[in-house]
């Protein structure tokens, strides 16, 4: 694993951080990285009714240079782990990654006994932020893991959290 | 780079990757492309980015298992491969299925060829530039998916067929929000002819780019709009006729151009035909079941193998499975139709401009995991 | 009247250290902000970008010349938008007849330069096989 | 009708194995219901090709009881296709070349693992774009070293069914232009759906 240490930026103290980090949160940029089904979740979520460009989140990047998020949304098979592996590292930090599907959680639906092609989760290669449960998942569900990045980049959430009644 | 080598050109060539990552491939298709300054010198798709093992899934689950693994593979249009997996384990066990759910199987299986279609209207417009028709076409496919929703549970990968009938059935706020979308439907669809159909640009980027002959096709099994737009009058629904399809009539739109505007403007007519059927499926809806009287669990057929093809949104989806009496297939082969369709992709691109090879790739209609499977 | 010159002089050095800041200004800005180096997992972060594959062989090949024609032309006409910036600043002080036949003499000769690139068909883009195919 | 054509036609591959001949079985064309011609001219018939079309039966090496070697017709309602043509695997190219001039085109081919027999089957699925006949064509090959020469060269479509049925079984089509893994990493050398496959 090359990890290599990341130093904090030259200027930089507390309330600097916090306020660079709300407008990180409330800017992130996804790679254009669909795999399978949970991608045309991912375009739904995108398009007009659930419009993710509310939460500053629609400019989907193709190139990884200019994205701050990687949304893993599919299944990783084992031909498809370097490019990932690659795209993650030719993205500037900071960065994040969310795990959107079972497929990226776990595997999901295509782990059996003597399984040969997958990788199951993408947490076994990935420093994953966020999971999103569900095959594919809503996209209120992916919306609601764009809020919980938010949440985890600045330290408090703005928006209402949707409560069960 | 089979046996092209770099000195038989006086002028260098570069290798580019169209790689698993690119927004144009809708998905993880690595194309090969050997480039001549912005011409395709030689096109060399790379495939099994996203291989999921379905056939070894098929054989070492139940024939019910497999089930939930169908609609995964092409999720656009997810309810054709329900039905051509479930009809061929009926043809095979001889199971016989209700009136009823037969017409519920066509209304479902053409309300998800539309929103397949719709998908592809705006991912094919986005890949030559358009953003808008993108969020259009979405927002009809939404009201689709609402549909769908209502009745399957779920709005992309649907699971929603059984052995011998469907898991349930459609209610009266199923039918009146069909109808009133087909009407909504048929008010926009004029609105994309005049504002995408008829714009000078989108005719100059698809008039003659990506010709594919009537004798290409044939010999690389090019099915689907793809083969219609080549003038090629094949389509599953009516050349082998299945389930209730031959009582409804809805002609075929076959282009004879089989270039990309062609290919574009039979799966634009298709969007009519697919709305002519669920109304015509709508009015002659017969009362009665929609699952066999008693459960069908074990499901036992005889050894030997069988095939049916069905005509799902991108060509005939064909399952050939060879049964050995027990309750899991032995083999489970799944033709899955841009397999074919994509094959011809390294011969009719070449020689082209890049950006017109991405034209002529958006026109195959490519839905990656379905040809990986 | 010293000052006129001068103080025309100070709005262009003005201008151009704008632009100038404009554009080296988000680089400073990001490399100051922005933490250093990134988390890689299979140290590939300075590889270049091809869709997440190795790049194959190089990309620093011979190709083809209708790239150079086509920038020469735009570099032609962007020294000659560049020349009118000053005109434009000291146009009707002298006589206003002068400045305009002048003008449209400096114009007309640089857009013979365009005819005659037109007619050596640098604009019609047909690939140039230099290939036995 | 086409049906009737090609199994007259695919049934001359048989004529070479000339061993005891029987009374051929006789077989009538089961009538089947096919639609009416298509809008798209039928392809004209080709020049019909001589020889006796009796078919002269011979023992095949089919362990069981061997039924009439030649083309099956099958009932399309139960099985799905309308002819079953077991083939030895050198015969393939040239029920390729008929099928081929009849404008067939190819739809898949389906490689199965017989382990308890210790044969690898190669099942070749044609169809028809005006008239609806579904050929199939078999072929069985011996599992420790499966080969059968490509029909790439007359159905272009079958390069990748070939190199996908490669990747999953180890079957060697001879003369196949590159037969490197397909679906699989480009350095995979196991073969995931024979019966033996351990992960």
């Amino acid at each position: 694993m090359g990890t290599q240490d990341v130093q904090p930026p030259i200027i930089h103290f507390d309330s600097l951080d916090k306020i660079l980090s709300l407008g990180r949160a409330n800017s992130l940029w996804p790679m254009t990285f669909g795999l399978a089904c949970c991608a045309i979740e991912m375009m739904a979520t995108g398009a007009s009714r659930f419009d993710l460009a509310r939460f500053g989140a629609e400019v989907f990047r193709p190139s990884p240079r200019q994205c701050d998020v990687m949304i893993v949304a599919g299944t990783i098979s084992k031909k498809m782990e370097p490019a990932v592996k690659t795209l993650y590292d030719q993205m500037p930090e900071p960065k994040w990654v969310i795990a959107m599907g079972n497929c990226a959680i776990s595997g999901g639906p295509f782990v059996f006994e003597g399984q040969y092609g997958i990788v199951e989760g993408a947490d076994k290669f990935l420093p994953v932020d966020i999971y999103i449960p569900g095959c594919p998942p809503r996209p209120e569900a992916l919306i609601e893991g764009i809020l919980e990045l938010e949440e985890k980049v600045t330290g408090f959430r703005r928006w209402p959290r949707v409560e069960a009644k | 780079m089979n046996g092209f080598l770099q000195q038989d050109l006086n002028q260098e060539t570069f290798t580019l990757n169209l790689g698993p990552q690119h927004p144009a491939t809708h998905g993880v298709l690595r194309v090969k492309l050997v480039m001549d300054g912005e011409y395709i010198v030689e096109a060399e798709p790379v495939l099994g980015y996203i291989h999921r093992m379905h056939e070894k899934m098929g054989e070492n689950r139940t024939w019910a298992k497999f089930l939930p693994n169908c609609g995964r593979m092409d999720y656009l249009s997810a309810l054709s491969y329900n039905h051509g997996y479930v009809a061929a384990v009926e043809r095979a066990a001889g199971i016989e299925v209700p009136e009823r759910a037969e017409y519920l199987r066509v209304i479902t299986v053409e309300l998800n060829r539309i929103s397949s279609h719709l998908l592809w209207f705006g991912a094919f417009v986005l890949d030559l530039g358009g953003f808008t028709p993108l969020l259009y076409a979405f927002d009809d496919r939404e009201q689709i998916l609402d549909l769908l929703e209502s009745v399957t549970g779920s709005r992309l990968t649907y699971c929603y067929f059984r052995f011998g009938g469907v898991y349930n059935d459609i209610d009266d706020a199923f039918i009146t929000g069909t109808r009133a979308f087909i009407k909504r439907l048929r008010k926009r669809m004029p609105m994309y002819d005049a504002l995408v159909t008829k714009n000078i640009i989108l005719i100059k980027r698809l008039k003659d780019i990506g010709p594919i002959s009537k004798d290409m096709a044939r010999r690389y099994g090019a099915t689907g709009p793809v083969a219609r737009g080549s003038g090629i009058n094949f389509d599953v629904r009516r050349h082998e006729p299945y389930s209730v399809y031959p009582e409804f009539d809805f002609d075929i739109p076959v282009y004879e151009e089989g270039d990309s505007m062609a290919r574009y403007m039979v799966r634009m007519d298709e969007i009519e035909q697919s709305m002519r059927i669920v109304e015509q499926a709508l009015d002659k809806l017969p009362e009665g079941e929609i699952k066999p009287k008693k459960a069908v669990k074990m499901v036992k057929p005889e050894k030997g193998d069988y095939y049916h093809a069905v005509e799902a949104a991108r060509g005939s989806f064909g399952v050939r499975l060879v049964s050995d009496g027990t309750n899991s297939a032995y083999r489970l082969k799944l033709r899955s139709p841009t397999y074919s369709n994509l094959s011809l992709f390294g011969e009719a691109a070449r020689g082209m401009l890049l950006p017109d090879a991405l034209a002529l790739m958006g026109s195959l209609d490519l839905v990656i995991p379905e040809i990986d499977r | 009247m010293l000052q006129q010159p001068l103080l025309d002089h100070l709005y262009v050095a003005a201008f151009f250290l704008g632009g100038l800041l404009m554009a080296v200004g988000p680089f400073i800005i990001a490399h100051i902000f922005a933490p250093r180096g990134t988390r890689n997992i299979s140290n590939k972060t300075k590889q270049f970008i091809e869709c997440g594959v190795e790049p194959i062989g190089d990309a620093w090949i011979r190709f083809g010349i209708v790239y150079y024609l086509y920038a020469l032309i735009f570099l032609a006409f962007d020294v000659d938008v560049l020349f009118l910036f000053p005109v434009a600043l000291a146009y009707d002080t002298g006589l206003v007849m002068r400045d305009f036949v002048e003008i449209v003499i400096f114009v007309g000769i640089l857009s013979l330069a365009l005819v005659y690139a037109w007619k050596k068909g640098v604009f019609k883009w047909e690939r140039k096989t230099y290939s036995p195919r | 009708m086409l049906l009737a054509k090609i199994k007259e036609a695919l049934s001359s591959l048989y004529e070479d194995i000339q061993e005891a001949p029987e009374e051929p079985a006789i077989e009538e064309a089961a009538a089947e219901a096919v639609p009416e011609a298509e809008a798209a001219p039928a392809p004209e018939a080709p020049a019909e090709e001589g020889g006796a079309a009796q078919d002269a039966e011979a023992e095949t090496e089919e362990p069981e009881p061997a039924p009439p070697p030649g083309p099956k017709e099958m009932d399309y309602k139960a099985k799905g296709f309308h002819l079953d043509v077991a083939l030895e695997p050198e015969k393939v190219v040239a029920a390729a070349e008929i099928l081929n001039r009849e404008n067939f085109f190819i739809e898949a081919i389906t490689g199965v693992d017989w382990i308890d027999e210790q044969q690898l089957e190669v099942v070749y699925d044609f169809n028809h774009f005006a008239e609806l006949c579904r050929v199939v064509v078999r072929a069985r090959l011996d599992r420790s070293n499966p080969e059968i020469p490509t029909i790439s060269h007359i159905y272009q479509g079958a390069n990748w069914h070939e190199r996908e049925t490669h990747d999953f079984f180890g079957i060697i089509f001879t003369g196949h232009p590159n037969l490197e893994p397909l679906l699989l990493p480009e350095d995979a050398d196991f073969h995931p759906l024979l019966k033996d496959f351990k992960a």
